[in-house]
């Protein structure tokens, strides 16, 4: 994954399914330079390029591997549950959505 | 603490139904404290009974029942001092038994 | 240390609302700054002249209501679901100020939660 | 390496109804190995059902209310339900037993039962509070 940098920008932490209500309003609240990881049922939004997420959009391993999701072209970018709690030392501010 | 002449209660001697209470109850409830009534309880009894009214919940710890008290009535009987004097023990649920509100959840 | 809890879904159907008032409640009795913010479905909770006792639950209009009371700062909501929902002026409970940007709301607060 | 955190975990989603509870403990062991502390652990809203010592998944099911109390035992790591959750779904201890009346207690040990006291102390005193949620 990218070199990650200690950062004031906000941490969002999504696990809703891309269908789900609350994934758009998670999508009206992101700001330009904020950090995004998708978990859970939230890996799904990989599979739908019309999404508009942040290129600096990760997702984690264990839930993309756990649906099939692994070979998606374009590739998202993977974190581990390791790379998870780094993105949480880095950001003061977090929104589990 | 099932004194016949008073609705059904709880056994921590809460009613059961807010609807049943009268002045009557709240004197023998605060009997049961050896509290005897007077005008500066009945104030904070029927600040009690408005606030269930307006909001139909008790306050829900004893620090928001100091703060709504300090709301309505001000500094000097919105304070813990001033309610435990007149409500001895933890003055929320001593005050909110009498006024015949369920118990406050304490979950604070 | 100030909080917004963030309410997301409509009164009645769920606790969870009710769950987020607790949470706000419980901050503003320990003296901490709060704010309750409505979006999406949410502000469904700011309509006026709710009356539940039909459906034999409490009113959470008026549970909201205490909250002044208790010291919490703000009741916000997002401009845009109040008129997707067709809450105006007239229908909206007294004392809401309307955000015109979630995400500045958001960066306004350094603890940003849901209550489920 | 930066400086060690100190974290307060809420969790709202239910075993079985959501993924909650397992990316928490998943979390959790990840965030200790990394030299970080767990503060507490806050279940709320459905979270609660987490701490229930009747959750009995086939044998061959991970057991999330186990792991959780396994993990919580062997760290040291104090464990709450909120009292106001708890009580409406059934989630029991014996205090709340004996001042209800009730036929039964099933509160799962570590877990306490208490007040939103402890999440608003676990803000305060934790450099962060993460939240993992239920996903309907």
């Amino acid at each position: 994954m990218t070199e990650i940098t200690a950062s004031s920008d906000t941490l969002h932490i999504v696990n809703k399914a891309p269908d789900h209500p609350r994934f758009g309003t998670f999508l009206r609240a992101l700001s330009d330079t904020d950090s995004v990881v998708l978990i859970e049922d939230a890996v799904l939004a990989c599979t739908d390029p019309s999404l508009r997420l942040p290129k600096s959009c990760v997702a984690l391993t264990a839930d993309i591997d756990a649906r099939g999701l692994q070979d998606l072209q374009p590739a998202p970018h993977m974190i581990s549950y390791g790379d998870l709690v780094r993105l949480t030392e880095q950001h003061e501010q977090i929104i589990s959505w | 603490m099932n004194n016949p002449s008073l609705p059904e209660r709880n056994n921590e001697g809460f009613l059961e139904d807010a609807n049943h209470w009268s002045p009557e109850t709240a004197r023998l409830i605060a009997s049961e404290d050896s509290i005897e009534l007077t005008e500066d309880h009945w104030e904070i009894i029927e600040f009690l009974r408005e606030f269930y009214k307006a909001h139909e919940i008790s306050p829900p710890s004893n620090r928001l029942f100091v703060k709504a008290v300090r709301e309505a009535l001000g500094e000097h009987k919105g304070s813990s001092i001033y309610l435990m004097q007149l409500f001895p023990g933890t003055p929320a649920k001593t005050a909110c038994r009498i006024a015949g509100l369920p118990r406050p959840t304490n979950c604070l | 240390m100030n909080t917004l809890i963030v309410v997301d879904q409509p009164p009645y159907g769920s606790w969870a609302g009710r769950e987020a008032l607790d949470m706000v409640f419980s901050l503003a009795a320990f003296d901490q700054p709060s704010a309750l913010l409505f979006v999406g479905p949410g502000v469904n909770w700011l309509r006026s002249n709710q009356a539940p006792s039909g459906i034999n639950q409490k009113s959470v209009e008026k549970n909201l209501s205490a909250a002044p009371m208790f010291g919490v700062e703000a009741i916000l909501a997002d401009r845009s679901a109040c008129e997707r929902f067709g809450l105006t002026e007239a229908t909206l409970v007294a004392g809401v100020t309307l955000t015109d940007s979630v995400p500045d709301t958001l960066d306004g607060y350094r603890h940003v939660a849901f209550a489920g | 390496m930066s400086k060690a955190i100190a974290y307060t975990i809420v969790i709202t989603g239910a075993p079985w109804a959501s993924q909650a509870p397992q990316t928490a403990l998943m979390f959790a062991r990840e965030a200790l190995l990394a030299g970080h502390r767990i503060d507490r652990v806050f279940l709320y809203g459905d979270g609660v059902h987490l701490a229930s010592a009747l959750s009995t998944p086939p044998s061959d099911e991970t057991h999330w209310p186990r792991a959780w109390s396994e993990f919580l035992e062997q760290q040291n790591i104090p464990a709450a339900a909120c009292i106001a959750s708890a009580l409406r779904r059934g989630v029991i201890d014996e205090t709340e037993q004996a001042r209800y009346e009730l036929a039964a207690s099933n509160l799962r040990a570590p877990f306490e039962i208490a007040g939103l006291g402890e999440w608003v102390e676990g803000n305060l005193k934790s450099d962060r509070t993460l939240y993992f949620h239920g996903s309907h």
